[in-house]
This record gives C-alpha cells, sequence and structure tokens, in this order.
C-alpha cells in the first residue's frame, strides 16, 4: 500500500472498521428475531424475510402518509414508523402462529414448507399491494450523509442508527428473555413444555406471544433496511439464508452466539471484499461457516447438554 | 393471458389514473390504411392473421425480480400497439396482443416464446428485457423463425436475423459518454464497478479498452457484486482509497439502491465526485430516490426530459394511458419504438411474413421521424442508429440531457474492443 | 492402577468421569462385572446411572477413564462398533420402529446384512425366520409376529426391545428400566425373562422398583452424584447405613 | 418370478399404479398431445427424477435436502458443457477472436480452453461424469456431514447454503461457466439437430423410460432390507445405531444415490431443453422440488411424477391466465399439503381411490362398448 499518506491509512482502517460494525449491526438486527423463533421455539420460519419485508412495506406507507398529509413531521416520522412496523409485523406473526405454526410445533421440517408457502402468499400480497417496483421512503434528512469526525473520515448516519437501534433491540430482547418473568416462561416452555403446562404455563400463549415476538423484530429490521436498501415482493428472499445462517453459525439456542456469530462473519465478508471482487468474497465467507459446522455441527456457542 | 393494467402502485393512488383511462381518446379511424388484401396474399406461412386482425405477442416479466424493470416496457409497447390500431392498424389489420409472463425465469421465457410462436403464431413479439432471457428465447425464435424485437441496451456480440435491436449496443452507448467525461471534466482515472453478469462486465471491458488505448487515462479498480447484493462499504472504502476521477457504473436492480443510498451516506456526493453510470434510467431513480443521485450522471439514448414535440406527445400519451405520476426510462421508450419498426417494415414489405419483414428491415434505410428520442434509423445489422446522452439527475427524479451525440452507427460486434 | 488391566470380568470401568460444563455426572467411578452375573444399578434420581449407560455404550463421551468389555478399551469406539463387540442396549422409554411390524423389527435387528450392500443383498432365508421366531417365543410375541409394532402394549414392547437385543446374541446386556409400566403379571414375566437370558451372559440393569431388583439381582451397587456408595449382596446394601442416609435423607 | 412382482412391482397395488403411469406418460401423453405440450410434459417429467429422488431421501430417509438443485444442476451442466463444445467447432464460432471455444469465453478475453472443459468433448466421458460427479460431490457432502451426526433442519440448511455458494460460483466466474446467462444455444448431439421435433420426440420417451427405471430401481432399494433400515433410520436412529449399524453409512448412501438420480433428469433437461442456466441450482427450484415430492406424497414414488406434473401443469396454465393468483394458489396447496395431506395425492388415493377405480374400470368398459373406435380417433383430433 505504498503511495498513500499514513493518515490516509489509519481513515481508511478506521471506515473499514466501521463499514464491518455496520454490517454486523445489520446482521444481527435481521437474526435476532429468527434466534428468537428459531433458536427458542425450533420453528424454521421460512418467511422471516418477508415479515421484514412487512416492516419495510410499513415504513415506506407511513412515509408515503406523512409526504402527503403531515409534511411537517416528516423529520420525526421514521421512529414511529418503527414502532409501527414491529407492531404490525408482530400481528401478523400472531396471527400466523395461531392459523399456521402452532399445527406444527412436533414437526420442524414441516414448518419449514409452510412458512415456505406462507412467503409465497405474502409476496404476492406485497405486489398486489404496492405493486412489482422496488420502494424506498424518502427518508429524514438527519439520516442522510455522513459524520466527519475529521476531514478524511465518514461515518455514515444510517450506519450509526442501524448500530444505535441494533444495540436497543439487543439489549431488550436481552432482558425479555433471560431477566424477565416473562422470558423465564418462554425458556422453561421450550424446554419442557409438558412440565410447563403442568405448573400452570398458559404455553399456548407464551408460544403465541414469542413468536409474534420475533416477528416483530424482523419488521423493525426491515424498517432499519429502508435506510440502507431498497424493498421489493421479492427483498425477503434475499437475506433468509444469510439470517439462517447466522443464527445457525452461532448456535441456535444463545443470544450470545448469535451476536458473536454475526460480528464474526460481517468482519470477514467485509475484510474479504476489501481485497478480493464481492462474489467470490461471498463465496468463500459461506464456504468457511459450511467447513466450520461440519466440524462444530451445533454451532459456535451452543452449551453442552445432559441427554 | 390479456392484461388491460398493471398494478405497479399501491391502490390508493392507482384509482387517480384510472379516470385518465376512460378519457382515451376516440379512436381515430384512417379509412385509406385499410388496404383489402387477403389473409392469404399478407401471410404466406400461417401466422396468426386474418382479414381483419393480426396477433403479436408480447413477453415481459410481470412476477418476480424483473418485473420492476419490464413494467415500463410492456406499457409503452402496449401504447405503441393502441396508437397504431387507432390509426387503422397494419395494412387494414387491428393488433391483437396475447401477453405471456416471463417470470424473471429464463427457462419461462422459452417455453412462453416457444407457445407464442408455435402455438399462438404470432406475427412478432415484443419483449424480453435482460441479456439471459434474450439468449434463452433466441434459439427458439431463430428455430421457428419468428421476430422479435428486444428494446433493452446490451452488451452486443450478438445478431442474429430475427431479432431487432430498438437498444443500444454497448459502444454505442459508452464511448461518446466516455469521451464526454474525459473532456469535460479533464478525468483521468476511472474506477469501474458492476453487477456481476454479462452487461457489466462486457460493457466494463469495452469502457476499459477505450480508457486505455483512446483516451490514455487509466483504470484504477474494477469491481463485480453479486446481483442482489445490498453491502457497498468495502467497496466504497477501496474507492475513497484509490481516489479516482470517474466512479464508472452499471450496478443493477435492488442493488443500485443500496449502492447510491451507501455513497450518500459517505458522503461521496456529486459535490466532490464525479459519477457516470450506465444503469440507471428514470424507472430507477423511483426506487434511488433523486435526493441520492443529484448531481450524478447517466449515459442513455433518451431521457423523459428530452425538449422536442415528438416525446412531448408521447409522455402525454404515456401519461393519460398510464398514469400521471409513471416515468419514462430508455427501455420503455425503446419498446416504444418496437411497433412502429414493425409496423413500417411490415407496410413496406406488404406481407406479414417473417422472412420479408426481415429483409426490408435489412435494406437499412426503415427510419421513424417519430421517434421520441429523435430521428433513429434502422442499420443493416438490425441494431438502431441512435445519439448517446449525456443527463444529469436533478432532486425530482429527472435529468438535464448535458450532452447529446452525433448519430452513432451501430456496430455489435466492434473491432478492437473484443 | 494398571494391575487389573488383563482380567476375566466382562466388564471393568476403572476411573470413568465425565463432566458437563464443569457439572461431573460421573465422578471418578470404578466398576466390575463378571460373566454371567446379573448386576443392577439403583440410586436417587441424578445419581448417573443413564450417563454411565450411555457412556459404556458411546452415547457419551467420557472425560478421563477407561472402559474395557472383554478387555478391549471401548471409549473411542462409535456406537455400532461397540454394538458389534458384543454390548447390547435398551432405553428408559421404549426404543422400537413403531411402523414396522414385529417381524421387521426383529429382522432389521438380525445381526447380518449390516453393510449398506449387505443390507441391500440381504435376504428374508430360513435360518432368519427360524432365529425370529426363536426370539419371538421367548420374548412372548410369538403370536403377534404381523402386528405393527406401535399397537403393542407399552410390556410389549419393552419386551420387544429386550428381544431385537437378544437376536443379536450380546455379550453385555443393558437394560434401563425394563419394568417401567408394566403391571404386575408382566414384571414377574419379565423378571422371569431376566433370569432366563442372563445365563451365558453379563446383565446390566437399571431399576427404581426394590422389590424387582430383590427378586432378579446377583448384585446391587448403588450410585449416588456420580460416585458409588455401596456394592454387595441386595440385603448388604440394605442396611448400609450411607444409603438410608440418602434414600431417607432426601 | 415373485421377485420381479413383489421387488420390482411391490405387489399388485403397486404394479397396477406403475401400468397406470406407464400408460399415461408412454401411450396418453404422445397421442393425445401435440408436440409443444409433448415437449412441456418432457420437461416435467426431468424435475420428477428430482421429486423422486426426495421421496427416497426425505420420504423415506427423514433427510430433507433443499439442495437437490445442486445436483439437478451439476447433471446439466455436465450434458450442456459436452454440447456446447460440439457446438463450438471452429466453423461455427469463426467471428470470435478465438474461434473453436465457447462464444461467454470469448467475450469474456479468455484464449483457451480451461482445463476441466477438455475431457467433456468426449461423450462417454460425459455421461459417466453426469452420474459420477454429482454422487461424488454428495458422497462429499454426505460423509462430511452425516459423519458428524448434523442432520434434520441442520442440512436442510446447510445443503441450501451448499446451493447458494455454487450459484454465486456459476454466476461469478462467467468466463468458466456462461455465468447468470447459463449455457445456451445447444444444438447438436453428435451431430444429431437436438432441435428438430422427431429428436424431441425421441428424447420425451428415453426420459420416460429412464424415469420408469429409476422408479423401479428405487422400489428395489426400498423393499430390500436397506429399505427398512432406511424408515428405522428415519423413526428412530439412535436405535438403529444401537443396533450395530453404522448409519451415517446408510445416510450416505441413499444421498449419493438421490444425486445420481437428480442428475439424470438434469441431463435430460439439458437435452430436452436446449440450455441449462444457474436458476435450476439455487434455493427456489431446489425448495420446488421438495413441493413436487410433498403434493404427490412424500412416501410415494409414483405420487412424486404426479405431484411433478400436476404442479407444473398449474403454473403454466396459471401463468398463462391469472399469473397474479399463481403465488397465492401455489402458497395455499403447500400449506394445506403440510397441514391437512401430510401424504399428498398418494395418501388421498390411497384413502379415496379404490372407489374410483372401481367405478373407472366400470365406465371405461362401457364406453368402449358403446363408442366406436372411429370416434375415439375423432375427438383426438379435435384436440390437436
Amino acid at each position: 500500500m505504498d503511495g498513500y499518506t499514513s493518515s490516509e491509512l489509519v481513515s481508511i482502517f478506521a471506515m473499514q472498521g466501521f463499514a464491518g460494525i455496520s454490517l454486523f449491526s445489520v446482521l444481527l438486527l435481521m437474526a435476532l428475531g429468527l434466534a428468537i423463533i428459531f433458536g427458542q421455539m425450533g420453528v424454521i420460519n421460512m418467511a422471516h424475510g418477508e415479515f421484514m419485508a412487512v416492516g419495510a412495506y410499513t415504513t415506506y406507507f407511513m412515509a408515503t402518509l406523512t409526504e402527503t398529509y403531515f409534511p411537517a413531521f416528516m423529520p420525526y416520522y421514521f421512529v414511529l414508523a418503527i414502532v409501527v412496523a414491529f407492531f404490525v409485523s408482530g400481528l401478523l406473526g400472531y396471527l400466523a402462529e395461531f392459523a399456521l405454526i402452532r399445527h406444527l410445533y412436533k414437526r420442524p421440517l414441516d414448518t419449514l414448507l409452510a412458512t415456505w408457502g406462507l412467503s409465497l402468499i405474502m409476496q404476492q400480497s406485497f405486489r398486489s399491494l404496492f405493486g412489482a417496483r422496488e420502494v424506498s421512503p424518502t427518508l429524514p434528512e438527519w439520516l442522510l450523509g455522513s459524520y466527519q469526525p475529521t476531514e478524511m473520515i465518514d461515518i455514515p448516519l444510517n450506519g450509526m442508527f442501524v448500530l444505535g437501534l441494533t444495540t436497543i433491540v439487543t439489549l431488550g430482547v436481552y432482558y425479555l428473555m433471560f431477566k424477565s418473568r416473562w422470558g423465564l416462561r418462554v425458556r422453561a416452555t421450550t424446554q419442557n413444555r409438558v412440565m410447563s403446562d403442568a405448573v400452570g404455563i398458559n404455553t399456548k400463549k407464551v408460544d403465541r406471544y414469542t413468536f409474534a415476538l420475533g416477528c416483530g423484530i424482523a419488521g423493525i429490521a426491515g424498517a432499519a433496511f429502508t435506510t440502507i436498501a431498497s424493498t421489493g415482493p421479492t427483498t425477503g428472499t434475499l437475506y433468509i439464508v444469510d439470517t439462517f445462517m447466522v443464527v445457525v453459525f452461532g448456535g441456535a439456542a444463545s443470544l450470545f452466539g448469535t451476536i458473536a456469530s454475526a460480528f464474526s462473519i460481517a468482519q470477514a465478508q467485509s475484510i474479504l471484499e476489501f481485497f478480493i471482487s464481492g462474489s467470490m468474497a461471498k463465496v468463500y465467507t459461506l464456504l468457511a461457516l459450511v467447513l466450520i459446522l461440519m466440524f462444530k455441527p451445533e454451532g459456535l456457542f451452543a452449551s453442552k447438554v445432559r441427554r | 393471458m390479456r392484461k388491460t393494467s398493471t398494478s405497479r402502485l399501491p391502490s390508493i393512488m392507482r384509482r387517480r389514473f384510472v379516470k385518465g383511462l376512460m378519457a382515451l381518446p376516440a379512436a381515430i379511424l384512417l379509412s385509406n390504411m385499410s388496404l383489402s388484401v387477403s389473409a392469404a396474399e399478407v401471410n404466406t406461412t400461417g401466422l396468426a392473421v386474418t382479414d381483419d386482425t393480426v396477433t403479436v405477442g408480447i413477453l415481459h416479466s410481470l412476477t418476480g425480480t424483473m418485473a420492476i424493470s419490464e413494467t415500463g416496457a410492456q406499457e409503452a409497447e402496449k401504447l405503441a400497439i393502441k396508437q397504431i390500431n387507432d390509426m387503422g392498424g397494419i395494412l387494414g389489420r387491428q393488433i391483437e396482443i396475447i401477453q405471456e409472463d416471463g417470470a424473471s425465469d429464463w427457462p419461462t421465457f422459452a417455453e412462453k416464446s416457444k407457445k407464442l410462436l408455435v402455438k399462438d403464431k404470432v406475427a412478432a413479439v415484443f419483449g424480453a428485457w435482460t441479456s439471459a432471457s434474450r439468449k434463452a428465447v433466441l434459439p427458439v425464435f431463430e428455430k421457428e423463425n419468428g421476430l422479435l424485437y428486444y428494446p433493452t441496451f446490451y452488451e452486443g456480440l450478438e445478431q442474429s436475423k430475427n431479432v431487432i435491436y430498438t437498444g443500444q449496443e454497448a459502444t454505442q452507448q459508452i464511448l461518446d459518454g466516455l469521451n464526454w467525461v474525459a473532456k469535460e471534466k479533464e478525468a483521468k482515472t476511472f474506477y469501474l464497478i458492476g453487477s456481476d453478469y454479462i452487461w457489466p462486465r462486457t460493457s466494463m471491458k469495452i469502457a476499459r479498452k477505450h480508457i486505455e488505448n483512446v483516451l490514455g487515462g487509466k483504470v484504477v479498480g474494477e469491481e463485480y457484486k453479486p446481483l442482489g447484493n445490498t453491502q457497498f462499504g468495502s467497496v466504497i472504502n477501496k474507492i475513497r482509497l484509490k481516489k479516482p476521477d470517474v466512479i464508472y457504473a452499471a450496478v443493477v436492480g435492488g442493488s443500485n439502491v443500496a449502492w447510491f443510498k451507501q455513497l450518500k451516506a459517505a458522503g461521496i456526493t456529486s459535490k466532490k465526485q464525479t459519477l457516470l453510470t450506465i444503469s440507471v434510467t428514470e424507472d430507477e431513480v423511483l426506487g434511488i430516490g433523486g435526493e441520492n443521485l443529484e448531481g450524478f450522471y447517466s449515459i442513455m439514448k433518451y431521457f423523459q426530459s428530452q425538449d422536442n414535440e415528438n416525446n412531448k406527445a408521447f409522455v402525454k400519451a404515456f401519461k393519460e394511458m398510464w398514469g400521471e405520476d409513471s416515468v419514462i426510462g430508455d427501455v420503455t421508450q425503446a419498446a416504444y419504438l418496437g411497433p412502429w419498426l414493425w409496423k413500417a417494415a411490415v407496410e413496406r414489405a406488404g406481407s406479414f411474413d417473417v422472412d420479408k419483414v426481415v429483409a426490408e428491415s435489412e435494406k437499412g434505410d426503415i427510419e421513424l421521424t417519430t421517434a421520441p428520442e429523435g430521428y433513429v434509423k434502422l442499420h443493416k445489422n438490425h441494431h438502431l442508429w441512435s445519439k448517446a446522452r449525456v443527463g444529469q439527475w436533478k432532486k425530482d427524479g429527472q435529468a438535464t440531457v448535458v450532452y447529446t451525440s452525433e448519430l452513432i452507427e451501430p456496430d455489435p460486434f466492434p473491432a478492437g474492443y473484443q | 492402577m494398571n494391575m487389573l488391566t488383563n482380567t476375566d470380568f466382562t466388564l471393568s470401568i476403572e476411573d470413568l468421569t465425565v463432566s458437563f460444563d464443569g457439572f461431573k455426572a460421573v465422578d471418578n467411578l470404578n466398576f466390575y462385572l463378571d460373566k454371567n452375573e446379573l448386576h443392577v444399578v439403583i440410586g436417587p434420581n441424578g445419581a448417573g446411572k443413564t450417563t454411565v449407560l450411555d457412556l459404556i455404550c458411546g452415547k457419551t463421551k467420557a472425560t478421563s477413564g477407561s472402559i474395557k468389555f472383554l478387555n478391549h478399551e471401548l471409549t473411542g469406539l462409535s456406537e455400532h462398533a461397540i454394538v458389534r463387540a458384543g454390548v447390547g442396549r435398551k432405553f428408559q422409554t421404549p426404543s422400537i420402529y413403531e411402523n414396522l411390524t414385529v417381524l421387521e423389527n426383529l429382522e432389521v435387528s438380525y445381526p447380518y446384512g449390516r453393510g449398506v450392500f449387505g443390507s441391500l443383498m440381504f435376504k428374508r432365508n430360513e435360518k432368519v425366520l427360524n432365529k425370529i421366531n426363536e426370539i419371538a417365543k421367548e420374548i412372548m410375541l410369538d403370536h403377534a409376529l404381523d402386528t405393527e409394532a406401535g399397537l403393542l402394549s407399552h410390556g410389549q414392547k419393552q419386551w420387544l426391545e429386550i428381544g431385537m437385543l437378544l437376536i443379536q446374541d450380546p455379550q453385555l446386556l443393558m437394560l434401563d428400566e425394563p419394568v417401567a409400566g408394566m403391571s404386575v403379571k408382566e414384571r414377574e414375566q419379565t423378571a422371569e425373562l431376566l433370569n432366563k437370558i442372563s445365563q451365558g451372559r453379563s446383565v446390566l440393569v437399571i431399576e427404581h422398583d426394590m422389590e424387582f431388583v430383590a427378586r432378579i439381582a446377583h448384585k446391587v451397587t448403588v450410585l449416588h452424584q456420580g460416585k458409588i456408595l455401596a456394592t454387595g449382596d441386595m440385603e448388604t446394601v440394605q442396611n448400609d447405613p450411607k444409603v438410608i442416609e440418602v434414600y431417607l435423607g432426601h | 418370478m415373485s421377485f420381479v412382482y413383489e421387488k420390482l412391482m411391490g405387489g399388485k397395488k403397486g404394479l397396477i399404479g406403475f401400468i397406470i403411469l406407464a400408460a399415461l406418460i408412454l401411450v396418453i401423453f404422445p397421442l393425445f398431445l401435440d408436440s409443444f405440450r409433448l415437449n412441456l410434459v418432457g420437461k416435467y417429467l426431468t424435475y420428477a427424477f428430482a421429486a423422486v429422488s426426495l421421496v427416497l431421501l426425505w420420504g423415506y430417509g427423514g433427510i430433507l435436502s433443499l439442495g437437490q438443485g445442486i445436483f439437478f444442476g451439476l447433471g446439466g451442466y455436465a450434458m450442456a458443457m459436452f454440447l456446447k463444445l460440439e457446438a463450438s467447432s471452429p466453423e461455427n464460432t469463426a467471428i470470435q477472436s478465438t474461434p473453436g471455444i465457447p462464444d461467454f469465453m470469448d467475450w469474456n478475453q479468455i484464449t483457451e480452453l480451461p482445463w476441466f472443459w477438455e475431457p467433456f468433448t468426449s461423450f462417454t466421458f460425459t455421461v459417466l461424469a453426469v452420474l459420477i460427479i454429482p454422487a461424488a460431490f454428495a458422497y462429499l457432502i454426505g460423509a462430511a456431514m452425516f459423519k458428524r451426526r448434523v442432520g434434520g433442519v441442520y442440512f436442510a440448511i446447510i445443503t441450501q447454503v451448499i446451493a447458494v455458494i455454487l450459484t454465486v460460483l456459476i454466476v461469478g466466474q462467467q468466463g468458466l461457466t456462461g455465468g447468470i446467462n447459463g449455457i445456451t444455444d445447444l444444438r447438436t448431439l453428435n451431430g444429431w439437430d437436438i432441435t428438430s421435433d422427431s429428436a424431441k420426440n425421441i428424447f420425451y420417451f428415453v426420459n420416460c423410460i429412464l424415469l420408469l427405471a429409476v422408479i423401479l430401481a428405487s422400489r428395489v432399494i426400498l423393499t430390500s432390507k436397506f429399505g427398512r433400515i432406511l424408515l428405522a433410520v428415519r423413526d428412530k436412529e439412535d436405535r438403529v445405531r444401537f443396533s450395530g449399524y453404522d448409519v451415517a453409512n446408510f445416510k450416505i448412501f441413499v444421498f449419493c444415490f438421490a444425486a445420481m438420480i437428480s442428475a439424470i433428469g438434469g441431463a435430460m433437461f439439458t437435452l430436452q431443453v436446449g440450455f441449462m442456466s444457474p436458476s435450476f441450482v439455487g434455493i427456489v427450484p431446489s425448495i420446488e422440488m421438495v413441493i413436487f415430492a410433498a403434493v404427490g406424497g412424500r412416501m410415494s414414488l409414483i405420487g412424486a411424477v404426479y405431484g411433478t406434473l400436476l404442479i407444473n401443469f398449474g403454473k403454466t396454465t396459471f401463468s398463462e391466465s391469472f399469473p397474479e393468483m399463481w403465488l397465492f394458489l401455489i402458497g395455499g396447496l403447500f400449506i394445506a399439503v403440510v397441514m391437512l395431506f401430510p401424504n399428498g395425492l398418494a395418501g388421498l388415493w390411497d384413502d379415496y381411490g379404490h372407489h374410483i377405480t372401481h367405478k373407472l374400470r366400470f365406465i371405461t368398459k362401457g364406453v368402449s362398448k358403446l363408442i366406436p373406435q372411429s370416434m375415439l380417433r375423432k375427438v383426438e383430433d379435435t384436440r390437436s
């Protein structure tokens, strides 16, 4: 790397580091919902990407609404949109659990197929409602552009926003799943349904709300995603494999594992992309994941369980 | 299947332009056009031609990832056909449309094109968008001796008897734009970035040869991202490190949106950086958002803002038929030319027979003076003579044309660029 | 420590330890099983009984220590190799193929055609059928050969699983709670069955039902928190103050 | 004889089912469909190979592979490479800067045929490659996964990721593979024009016979002790292991066999359709193949063929008439099959089919007596 001044290299290094962290926060936000649904409940939700798209479309809808009727509210709508996205996706998740998933808890591979069917239906619904074109909400000014700590360093504002959002959601999930009374019930239910029933936990209710929570978080991820990319009917399918890889690689039931896995995948990919072409970077990253999973099938941070 | 309207906008918005549809001008029948020639005379090969109708096919993706891009093209084709019908049709026959959905899936394109040619016996097909779909249908058209009007600007390196290419081949689009940026912006160093498939790669190959051999410039980076990729952080940092005079981009589809949003977020805007792209038309801007593109340049043969009478009439008619909110990009305009070029060739041949229509087209003197982009002429090699234009994007999603070339001869197999 | 390396024990377990994330489920265990001995392991819940069986048959990997079967080291072998060496194991809940008939269940367990191609070429000949009939009679299911295994009663399922082990003629048979969920009559029949099959092979049984243990055991070992508390005949063990403490103290 | 009857045909019920299927695809379709539709059916039947392979793998073995597209694609690509080399003779490609190599290589500035393309000039090698390369690849994946006891959901996800990797690789290395366009414009097989109608008809029958042969071979496997062990592994893997079987070997074998079957389908696809593209390798086609098997009935080899035909007919018909409805319908069908009819068409047939066959036999007997042969021919004419 000759021909570059050291301050140039330092700032590139800093920005490259942030690119990795930014990818990390995106992956983590996508994976959190799935970590709950797949990791805690054992449901393979192939429609997870579509629940993200629901969040993204909700944001788009809110943006259009605000632009048309309350233009003065534009700088603030985005925060509200995230909350609405959470509830809309969550509500749809609640309904999906009620209609489909609850009949399939004993057949995990079948949840995969049924949710795939669900994802097709959702995709067509997006197309019928919003059209085949990709859409992008108009973002508030404060989300555009970059923060310049020095002359040469630009830190994207949307990346910082997603990072912040991811931190909040992660802490929220941690509190909810591991510190709250409700999280205890969820974990009890997933570990021993019969026993949980016996000690008076309404396991059906727990299932439904857990699934809804996972979908709701997917909705938040979708909303956040509109700051980075556009949304189309098939957007969800683009992310589903990456999302599953993060969760599986981290060891399905471990929140810390999901975080570590998102971090290592993001850094690996972002660094590889800097040195080799994009396509091959993706191939190498995925290949490495598959190889590692072959040697450690239970993922990075699965705890040893006495069976 | 027959389809009268496409749903590409939220239904709340759609209601508005249904009214526009109703208000379409009544059919203007030019009676002198309806020559009374029997079907047997104008059709010796068993095409779907009756004494008062002729059937054509439209084959674009209505579903799947490509539906986004192909919507405009099929709308323009339907507009042209409607206008031709209102003028009395072709050889006194009204054009009927059979539309098939390619579903963004190449094998489906092949299957449907075969159906259109073998079962429906259509006289011509307007359709295909991606290179891959064209490659998939090409053997079918050659085998069944069909006629395809293909609207997309593409990589060249092809010339089939059975295809008329109404978009630009790569050299037409690329070379003049590069000359312009080298001269106007005194650009010496270029960073090439594209999606990873044949069109960007071939275009970049031509661009690189032109930059290195003709302009005496330097390519400081060349990068391809998988289709659908939405992460450009690392590439943007590489670009920052190389500090090119010009970023030369051919990113497509959903990636395009991510690419420009992230450029803007990284503080790379037109204030500091010249960016020239060959993959952004008004259609793409709709998704990317004008604010993310403001000040960057596209090279195309057509921009919606072009100021001439043909274009004003076209834009007005298009909006009347498809809604006030619709935008028109380069491919949409090229698709619009297809039915008109076919009409001209059929009328000169006095027949719908594919061989005769192709023979007329290959004479190299079919011209359209009414094309929205301006004057175009069909070359012997099945491509169009056309101009290259550089447009600078504005916040409202429209471009200002800042440069227009001379009429460029199409050269699908450019010597020195292969 | 390796004094006993070459012995005539069927099974000798020495210094066996396994820990799950620091929790020692089996802690430095030493245990020996004689030829033709029917040995019962008892102990409160969580004592590590099932884990010991898991370790012997290779389902769980030991952290340290050695398990020798007829002087062959078993730790490190895969499950199927351990089975082929002559160790059979019945699970706590009956583990049979519910969609196959009794006959097919026994046939799948028949110790020939165990390789991929062997199984493709395997023929159900006279010899196989005779053996199946013989075993079926022994486990009192000869009348139900064509019944789908899922339709059997709970007790019959337990017997079928024992039959699936017997057909392989193992030197060491390990049974995890063989009479759980059985009626009084079935218990008696099972006790008889066990006494019969323990002739000519060693049998290791885990059981809670003291009455049943008393009926069948040659020797009893009490396990507590992964360690051996007492070993001996039923009477000795029952009178051991440490054992009484463990069982009553809880 | 009893071997043939029991093993190949699966007894009386199996025999009838097999004969009906054979009659349908070998006699009825060719009689009643024009060459365009027949060629379409031929294309669908190539997917049926993959669906049949999933019956073995998923229905019986409980191993859900979401990567059968990998093997379908490998088989298809092997055949396409051979045909492309034949189509790229120096005379045909004289216009290129390097004549004699496939056109897409020339566009990507490749001036020499890559080493791994060389052997595909031989037809014998190609046929072997269609069978062996996918099987060997499946062996690698299978050995790595099953020996490490990766199964169930994890296996499904990992096969899916491998499908993604392969797709990205094919698309990214377009100079070597033809990229996203795939390998197109295949015209002749050893000098014989494969685009002609007569060639397509011959391929159709070859395809049908291969498919029927694959079904029979699968039946031999399923009726052997191997088949029972496979079922046993699906239901109680541990028990099988503790009966002294090396479970991984059984899984590897069935995975390799399934890969080989899918690859035959892929090769036949290339021959009949005239090109191969990465859009058959990825996740979506792989999951569609599972749909075919699920709709047909995951435990029924013959059902898989019907499932494939039904879905594809549906897809073609609906996309011609109501493209918007198609995804709703297929999505709904998928959910319905999983939730309401886990045994698919075959299950419905078992529940209600006997009444129908009974009635049908009665009707056909009556009809054939009532209607003169000439009229039957007339019906046929109006169809085409």
